[in-house]
């Protein structure tokens, strides 16, 4: 990973960020959170995490921006122009984020693994082919090991199929909780009329 | 049989009620409120005779001790509770839904049981975010639920946005924990923990965040300050959910979390215990304090589950309690074992209040022992019992927590218990005096169904029997060698 | 089952059958009597072959910490049910056209105030005396003799005073059970306790400072100087049969406890100097500075509210002693004064009842109209300026004697001061009783308040209590022989 | 050379600036788009942990599968959320957070 | 036995007549005068009981500490024993006349015999705590009687006055008697004290002695005495006592309960001697009382005040007696004691006790005839209405002026040679002074309540008093005259000194004492209408009263009075309500965190996660283990 490229994929996420915290415009401020997602897809992709990088864009930057600007509209919410900025959670805000990134950046420093970078902590695929348990039942993914690529979302599948198979049950269960919930809070009354 | 099946089970009949009610919409929410009770109960008489070991592959993720047993039991009851105490509401309750539709009050809290039993058994952090979230979501859902009052969805407002920023600062401190122990189960990071190659910093933070954020589930000062409001907005049944259940769940994941960080060796402990003591003080202090100045009963409930609280959080600062036969773990099980039934009660008698078209104000509590002798009498003594007064489970519960401070030579975090119980005094005994007192009172009697009744005792005789005889209890608690040790 | 289980439940029972619809006078003076009876019955079979702690029985209630409802009596403990018995069987009978709450408040605090007496289990000890709390605080509430605002501004003073006192108090229990426990099991037995103590006595600094927060708890109960003025307003503020129970019995609980608790496991506690001189200070605050102020006081219900503040240092002083003459002669005079303030704040609240005053500037020549009332009047006021011949001299001269049997010709200690500073007690509560007695029954009747002698029966509850005073005066040794083997 | 220290910075970064967002932001939907750039900021730290964490000489899949089911629960509480905003609104008239300020004491 | 019948039976008829005397009506009258009756027949045989020290009846029996009822009985005793029942009994017999219109007559036996009661104990005490209950029971039944007409505000506050001073002495009475308890080892048996005293470890020459605690163990002995014998400066109770009714001043606050100091000294006696410091201060405190009551005597015109000073005078010479006969033993003038321990003080208690009774009854009959009337200028001439009564208060005057060959004149005698012996002048010239001003006194008394012409109505028409009353005014008066000699005086066991006659300057001085104060009152008073001299110092009482008044003001009530308002401001201040407002401010100050408003709860909850990571992260690991 060539560092200029981290550092603008960084600014990017960050900048994109910035804009949504500080943008008066909810459009606005919604488009930057989907291009800052973007940005942060990219980093994904950076570490080796393509599943992931493509689901952060589709889940995120596709269907909940969407969700977003689709009720902004739909409530037609102005931008805030005509009220006056309250600066005092402005500054409390700045602060505990200064204070935050400060401590976040004092941990990271004295921290070991911090210090980790892809060139000491290789992938070394071919080597995991061997090391993969049960390659008899995986052979795509063994396979494709020892060509030398990385199988990340078989791998992922295979993790989340076999060990977290009753998570995934649960995680469905919870979104059908969401769509209860959403139908409960937001359908129309019927008028009181029988 | 194993566990799972109940914790499916009860799922899955959540499920059903919902298919019911959108199919056949004119069913009557007593049919569909009392198959979830009967459900519940069900659940509630099989639980002892699921002690078949889980299926392997469940192993990594979900372990069944006796702690874990004994939260899931808990879970049911509360739910059964809510359940009844939702079709006693119902009258009130049903002015401020969509149509005047209770279906899912109903159907989630089932889902919410399985959650919290998820919970309960939770090895590693990826259960524990997966089943935690599945409770706080339903429970956005449920806060603002009577959504065509204005002070409900205020609550659910407010849950929702604190909630989801506690989800992310409890994430970021997983990720911080994983980081630093390169493992999401528990029993990895106690191991990694024990190892001094460990990075400090990095785990501590990881662990202050994620105490921050479990925090947050169990109102500790100072993420406690949702816990009023949406308490008070809540549609009561809810709110006795949220207060008892909810707490509940939070504290196993918390006592699971801590066994990690506080287990033989654990770099960290001396930092975690630390705070959990600062924290546990302060949760006290704030949770009493403020509590003195309240009017609105269900507000002064909600204070005193912030308080309560503190006293749990102080419990678990007490590990290697060695001179108890209880664990830390254990003691807070009892506590909330303790805490279930009065606090219900409180509810309960709020609930009634509504019922009959009164307010939620202490005032409105004036001359209740002259309009139901009955009912004041059983507030009275949930009352006493949150106060701490003894011959009652209340007190049990708080004797176990001075003693652990005392044995540990706590004495700051002690004077700050010993304080807040005093001010616990002033607000309880304030309800009690209103219900007692019977000037300018106009006394129209007040109803109270048989179930009600027969409900409310129950709950009494156990706050007594626990309060003087709490020891099958106990028993129960230390039933098997293997209860929660992290080694 | 032992006969002291019975004791204690009788009055218990008796209130939970009256809120039960059961004719309250019938059963309470049903009850009240058969308890005195019982009471007697066992201090005479105790008298016959008085050793160690009879009628013991014990009942597990948790194992670890080990709680037993264990109950057991000796001389002191005895002596005191005897107190409680009398004062409340008076204490009942002279309620007249009351509602139930009377009843029951009053069976409540006296079951509670026998069973802190007759209990051997620290547990039980601590959690009978607070039961005995909350009809207290109810009734000054909501029957006190005051206007609304005010009685609850007392009555709040009182509760969270005695709270404070007793939470404080439940740290040093907690200190105590967890220095003594021995071992690796906490328990709460005293007797297991006691022998604890026994074998290896704490170092001297130790018990100095536990014996002082045990001394701060139950010196708030018992009103000691300065945590006294929740003790005056309270009294003359609670309804007659409360102020009776309370002030004549309950309130004994504290030196009972230091009595029974404090000295036996600290002997060298209350006699380190700081200790010692602290108490002493203390002491003299109640009796010099309570005395003048019970001088300044202008209404009878002040002067003996004071005055009952007042005779607590002087039982305190037979506890700083610590000598056995002390000691019983502290016992003997708590035993007295419950009787003498009780017999008083009966009489009181009779002439508050036919008055509506008790202002001195307002009262005259009542002897004239009520000659029976005055007698009975005299007994009582007299006992308390510990007159020989009624239960009170006694004890006092017991205590004076008891605190001087260290003393070497030409060497006075602090305490041999503190004892000639407390003779001058003696002569201030002459100043008042005698002013108090002479504003009310001397002088003509010429301001128009009249007031005649209760008819017989209303007459014999006071009698039961001079009749006592004067019995127990003319023969202290009655008493002192069921205390022979104790303390 | 970039660290593993560099991800863990900017995605504190990204917190902070999420939780700055929730801190200061009125209106109720771009405090929750801050939630979700906070939930965001964690999952690139988990990520960045994950890869730098081999099992096996291969990125930690455990962490890589919370990731994902954070996301998930992300959209669902985003649902949720969104349907009581909307529900506010139509009361309300207004997504701002002084809307809601009646319990308090 | 006879002790304890002479004990018990008051105590009975006491309890009896008090409880029950609605039921009993006229019976208890004469149950009360029946038990007086029988005891003093008891006590007569009492008078030839061996010497004794018994229990009598158990009533504290503690470790070392032993307070039971016992009886210490030696001449002393039977010799008070006798005065007492004889006078008591005698006293009954007069109050049956005396209160016979008076609706409480029950209640006023009642407390006649509870007071019996208690002085017989006193009389009995044979310990140092039984003495001190009977001491104070005396004090009760004094109290009861003196206001037995509490409807008067003055009785009213008398009997409290009286209770209060008598309490201050106590105060003092039991301090002695815990000292004494303490250095004995806690013994306070008479005869074991004597012999602590005397040869025990408590005597001078024994290793740990302390003169300051002897002297302060008698002073505070002594300051019981000085309260119920009413010596200065706690004598002014005393003349407020005559309230009561006139028998009752005869019985209590004459002849027997206030004389009990003395007899308490005399058996302490033992105690004073120990200390020539304390010898002193009680000689001294009882002759100032003897001159100044005296000196206050001379100028009142209440009868029963005359008779009331003059029962201070008298008791102040007792004391002293008390004191200068330590004196002399201190100085080794014991000679005659040595062999028979005859008592000047006792000897005086002894005559004066049958005088004073008969003067006092004597009065009592001259204000039942008078119809009430108590000031001696509103009477005059009753020598001619009351012959009886006017003889028989005349004998008694002589006797108490020292008038040679009645009683009076013998004790006095012994009084001033024991003064004379202690070796101090002053003591024998103030008792001389003293005895002096009683003639003058006394003369002027007489002169103006019996002779001349009647001055008012009541005076005018007065007649003599019923049978029942002149009989013991009879019977009073012959002991008057004859109980100085021995053939009275021994088997009363009178403890009559047996030098009694030894001193020709006592002799002298006496006799001239009596002829200067009786001339000049005969040359003063006789045939005047009003006082002619006024001396208001005297008249006043020396203002003792209003200075206790201001004392009692400034001391008691403005002391209460600020004690009691630091206590309100500062105890209940610092202890409650300091505390309360602190934690109500911490209360309403946490409450202001929860202002409902999100973005202040994002806030804290973001400024939480920053404080509770730099407290674990950076500071807890810095704080070390």
């Amino acid at each position: 990973m060539p560092p200029l490229l981290f550092y603008l994929l960084a600014l990017i996420t960050l900048g994109f960020g910035f804009m949504v915290v500080t943008g008066r415009n909810p459009v606005s401020c919604a488009l930057s959170l989907a291009a800052c997602f973007v940005g942060l897809a990219a980093l994904f992709l950076s570490l080796d995490a393509y599943f992931i990088g493509v689901i952060q864009i589709l889940v995120y930057a596709g269907a909940v921006m969407v969700l977003f600007l689709f009720i902004i509209m739909l409530l037609d919410i102005k931008a805030e122009e005509g009220k006056k900025l309250s600066f005092a959670p402005i500054i409390s805000g700045v602060l505990i984020a200064v204070l935050l990134v400060l401590q976040i950046i004092t941990v990271v420093s004295s921290s070991a693994i911090a210090k980790k970078s892809s060139t000491d902590t290789p992938l070394a695929l071919t080597e995991a082919a061997g090391k993969i348990g049960r390659a008899a039942a995986l052979p795509t993914i063994t396979n494709d090991l020892k060509e030398g690529t990385l199988p990340d979302a078989k791998l992922i599948g295979f993790t989340l199929f076999d060990q977290y198979g009753f998570h995934l049950q649960v995680v469905g269960l919870l979104l059908l909780v969401g769509t209860i919930g959403v139908v409960v809070l937001s359908k129309r009354e019927r008028s009181s009329a029988p | 049989m194993s566990v799972f099946t109940i914790e499916a089970g009860l799922a899955l009949l959540g499920l059903v009620l919902l298919l019911v009610e959108a199919f056949k919409p004119d069913i009557s929410r007593r049919t569909l409120g009392l198959t979830a009770i009967a459900g519940t109960a069900f659940a509630l008489v099989l639980l002892p005779f699921c002690g078949a070991p889980l299926p392997s592959f469940m192993q990594p993720w979900h372990q069944l001790d006796t702690l874990a047993l004994f939260y899931k039991g808990f879970a049911i009851v509360i739910t059964l509770l809510v359940l009844w105490l939702t079709l006693e509401c119902a009258p009130y309750l049903t002015r401020f839904t969509v149509d005047g539709k209770l279906a899912e009050m109903f159907s989630l809290p089932l889902i919410v049981c399985s959650g919290m039993m998820w919970m309960a058994s939770a090895r590693d952090l990826v259960t524990v975010f997966v089943a935690l979230e599945l409770v706080t979501v339903s429970f956005y859902v449920l806060v603002a639920f009577a959504r065509k009052s204005a002070f409900s969805l205020e609550a659910g407002v407010k849950y929702l946005i604190l909630g989801a920023l506690s989800t992310g600062i409890l994430v970021y401190g997983i990720a911080w924990i994983y980081g630093a122990t390169g493992t999401m189960s528990f029993e990895g990071i106690g191991k990694a923990l024990a190892n001094p190659a460990t990075s400090k910093s990095t785990a501590l933070f990881g662990a202050a965040l994620i105490l921050c954020g479990l925090g947050f589930k169990v109102a500790a000062a100072p993420f406690h300050m949702w816990v009023p409001d949406v308490y008070q907005g809540a549609p009561t049944p809810v709110t006795a959910f949220l207060s008892v259940g909810s707490k509940a769940a939070g504290f196993v994941v918390l006592t699971r979390a801590l066994e990690a960080f506080l287990a033989t060796g654990s770099i960290i402990s001396t930092e975690v215990q630390a705070f959990l003591l600062v924290i546990g003080s302060l949760t006290v202090l704030l949770g009493s304090l403020p509590a003195m100045f309240q009017t609105s009963v269900k507000r002064l409930l909600a204070y005193s589950s912030i308080s309560h609280a503190g006293y749990l959080l102080l419990a678990l600062a007490c590990s290697e309690t060695a001179r108890f036969e209880l664990s830390s773990g254990g003691i807070v099980a009892f506590y909330l074992a303790t805490y279930l039934p009065m606090t219900v009660l409180g509810f309960l008698g709020l609930g009634l209040m509504r019922a009959n078209g009164l307010g939620e104000d202490i005032k409105d509590f004036t001359g209740l022992a002259k309009r139901n002798p009955t009912l004041a009498l059983f507030m009275t003594i949930s009352f006493a019992s949150l106060a701490g007064l003894p011959l009652t489970a209340g007190f049990i519960g708080k004797l176990f927590v001075f003693l652990g401070l005392a044995d540990h030579g706590y004495w700051g975090a002690l004077s700050c218990a010993v304080i807040a119980a005093a001010a616990g005094f002033y607000y309880y005994f304030k309800t009690i005096l209103a219900m007692y007192t019977t000037e300018g009172v106009e006394t129209t009697a007040l109803t109270l169904s048989t179930a009600s009744k027969a409900v409310a005792g129950v709950l009494v005789l156990i706050i007594l029997i626990l309060g003087v005889y709490p020891k099958p209890l106990q028993k129960v608690l230390t039933a098997s060698p293997a209860v929660v040790s992290a080694k | 089952m032992s006969v002291l289980e019975i004791i204690i439940a009788l009055p218990l029972l008796a209130a939970l059958a009256v809120w039960l619809g059961a004719p309250a006078r019938a059963a309470s003076l049903g009850a009240t009597f058969v308890n005195l009876a019982l009471v007697l019955y066992a201090s005479v079979q105790y008298a016959a072959k008085p050793a160690g702690l009879a009628f013991t029985n014990a009942r597990v209630v948790l194992e670890n910490p080990a709680i037993s409802f264990a109950v057991g009596a000796d001389g002191v403990s005895l002596t005191l049910a005897l107190l409680t018995s009398l004062v409340m069987l008076a204490a009942v009978w002279q309620i007249e056209d009351r509602p139930n709450i009377f009843y029951i408040s009053s069976l409540l605090i006296g079951g509670g105030a026998m069973g802190a007496f007759l209990t051997t289990d620290v547990f039980f000890i601590y959690a009978f005396h607070e039961l005995a709390l909350i009809p207290t605080f109810l009734m000054i509430a909501l029957h006190g003799r005051a206007d609304a605002a005010q009685r609850k501004a007392v009555a709040w003073k009182a509760t969270i005073y005695l709270g404070a006192g007793s939470l404080v108090l439940l740290a040093g229990l907690a200190w105590v059970v967890l220095e003594f426990s021995g071992g690796s099991k906490l328990t709460f037995d005293l007797e297991a306790l006691r022998n604890q103590a026994q074998l290896t006595p704490l170092p001297v600094a130790k018990q100095a400072q536990i014996f002082f927060v045990l001394l701060l708890g139950f010196g708030t109960l018992v009103s000691l100087f300065p945590f006294h003025s929740w003790a005056a307003p309270a009294y003359a503020t609670a309804p007659t049969p409360v102020a009776m129970l309370h002030s004549g019995v309950l309130k004994k609980f504290g030196l009972y406890g230091l009595i029974r608790i404090a000295l036996p496991l600290l002997p060298q506690g209350a006699q380190v100097e700081w200790v010692q001189n602290a108490l002493l200070l203390m002491l003299l605050g109640n009796i010099l500075v309570m005395g003048l102020v019970t001088i300044h006081a202008n209404r009878l219900d002040d002067t003996l509210a004071n005055s009952s503040v007042m005779h607590m240092g002087y039982i305190f002083l037979g506890l700083a002693a610590g000598t056995e003459i002390a000691l019983k002669g502290a016992v003997l005079l708590m035993f007295a004064h419950g009787v003498s303030i009780a017999l008083l704040f009966g009489l009181c609240g009779r002439m508050r009842n036919q008055l509506g005053t008790l202002e001195y500037n307002k009262l005259g020549g009542l002897a004239t109209h009520a000659p029976a009332f005055t007698v009975l009047f005299a007994f009582g006021a007299f006992a308390s300026i510990g007159l020989p011949g009624l239960a009170n001299f006694a004890g006092e001269v017991m205590v004076f004697a008891g605190s001087f049997t260290e003393f070497k010709a030409g060497e006075l200690s602090n305490l041999h001061w503190t004892v000639i500073l407390a003779l001058w007690g003696v002569v201030m509560s002459a100043v008042y009783m005698l002013r108090a007695y002479r504003n009310i029954f001397h002088g003509s009747a010429n301001t128009g308040l009249f007031m005649t002698d209760p008819v017989f029966s209303q007459r014999l509850p006071f009698i039961l209590l001079a009749a006592t005073l004067l019995v127990t005066g003319c023969c202290p040794w009655l008493l002192l022989n069921l205390m022979k083997s104790a303390l | 050379m970039i660290t593993l220290g560099h991800y863990l910075v900017v995605s504190g970064m990204l917190f902070a600036l999420g939780l700055a967002g929730v801190i200061a932001r009125r209106n109720i939907i771009i405090v929750y788009m801050c939630l979700e750039m906070m939930l965001s900021a964690a999952n690139l730290a988990l990520v960045g942990f994950s890869r730098f964490h081999l099992v096996n000489s291969l990125p930690d899949y455990t962490a890589q599968s919370l990731v994902f089911f954070t996301i998930t629960v992300a959209a669902a509480e985003v649902a949720v959320g969104l349907a009581i905003i909307v529900a506010l609104f139509r009361t309300k008239q207004s997504v701002d957070v002084e809307s809601v300020t009646k319990l308090q004491g | 036995m006879h002790a304890s019948i002479i004990l018990l039976l008051p105590f009975f008829s006491a309890l009896l007549i008090l409880l029950g005397h609605r039921q009993l009506k006229g019976a208890s009258v004469l149950i009360s005068l029946g038990s007086s009756i029988i005891s003093f027949i008891a006590c007569l045989f009492f008078l030839a009981a061996d010497d004794d020290n018994r229990l009598l009846l158990p009533f504290i029996e503690v470790g070392t500490f032993n307070a039971g009822i016992d009886a210490l009985i030696d001449k002393q005793s039977r010799g008070m024993m006798f005065i007492v029942s004889f006078v008591g009994m005698l006293v009954h017999i007069f109050s049956l006349g005396y209160m016979k219109d008076d609706e409480a007559k029950p209640r006023f036996f009642g407390s006649l015999s509870l007071f019996m009661f208690s002085m017989t104990g006193i009389v009995l005490a044979g310990n140092l705590f039984m003495m001190f209950i009977f001491w104070e029971l005396v004090g009760l039944s004094s109290y009861l009687l003196i206001g037995h007409w509490y409807q008067k505000a003055s009785a009213a506050e008398a009997c409290k006055k009286a209770f209060l001073t008598n309490r201050i002495g106590d105060f003092g009475f039991m301090i002695g008697i815990l000292l004494l308890f303490g250095a004995n080892g806690g013994n306070v048996n008479l005869i074991d004290l004597e012999t602590a005293f005397t040869s025990g470890p408590l005597r001078p020459d024994a290793p740990g002695y302390s003169a300051g605690f002897t002297t302060a163990a008698a002073l505070c002995i002594f300051l019981g005495a000085v309260g119920k014998s009413a010596q200065f400066p706690l004598h002014v109770w005393l003349p407020d006592a005559m309230e009561g009714p006139t028998p009752v001043s005869a019985l209590i606050h004459a002849a027997t309960m206030v004389a009990a100091g003395v007899y308490m000294l005399v058996r302490v006696s033992f105690l004073v001697t120990a200390s020539p410091l304390a010898a002193e201060i009680i000689a001294g405190i009882g002759c100032g009382t003897a001159l100044l009551a005296a000196l206050m005597a001379t100028q009142q015109n209440d009868i029963k005040r005359v008779l009331a000073y003059s029962t201070l005078s008298q008791l102040g010479y007792m004391v002293m007696a008390v004191g200068a006969v330590a004196m002399a033993a201190q100085h080794g003038h014991q000679g005659a004691h040595a062999a028979d321990p005859g008592h000047p003080a006792m000897f005086h208690l002894y005559t004066h006790a049958f005088f004073k009774a008969m003067l006092f009854l004597g009065s009592g009959a001259v204000i039942y005839a008078c119809h009430h009337e108590q000031d001696i200028w509103k009477m005059g001439g009753l020598r001619k209405h009351m012959p009886v009564t006017f003889w028989t208060f005349a004998i008694g005057t002589a006797a108490l002026m020292g008038v040679p060959f009645l009683s009076g004149f013998w004790s006095k005698e012994a009084v001033l040679g024991a003064a004379y012996d202690s070796g101090c002048k002053v003591l024998f010239l103030a008792g001389a002074a003293t005895a002096a001003l009683t003639a003058f006194y006394m003369t002027r008394l007489l002169i103006v309540a019996f002779f001349g012409k009647p001055r008012t109505d009541s005076a005018h028409h007065a007649t003599e008093a019923p049978m029942v009353m002149i009989l013991p005014l009879a019977i009073l008066s012959i002991f008057s005259v004859l109980s100085g000699y021995d053939v009275l005086a021994a088997p009363l066991q009178a403890m009559k000194p047996p030098h009694v006659e030894g001193h020709q300057t006592v002799l002298f001085a006496s006799l001239a004492a009596l002829i200067l104060g009786a001339g000049a009152a005969i040359y003063l008073y006789r045939g005047k209408d009003k006082d002619p001299i006024s001396i208001k110092l005297f008249a006043n009482k020396f203002y003792f009263d209003e200075i206790y008044t201001v004392i009692v003001r400034v001391c008691q009530d403005g002391l209460a009075w600020i004690v009691t308002a630091l206590e309100r401001v500062f105890v209940d201040g610092i202890v409650a309500r300091l505390p309360a407002a602190i934690i109500a401010r911490l209360g309403a100050a946490t409450r202001m965190l929860q202002g409902g408003h999100l973005q202040g709860y994002t806030f804290l909850l973001g400024g939480g996660v920053i404080a509770v990571v730099y407290l674990v992260v950076f500071v807890l690991p810095r704080l070390g283990h």
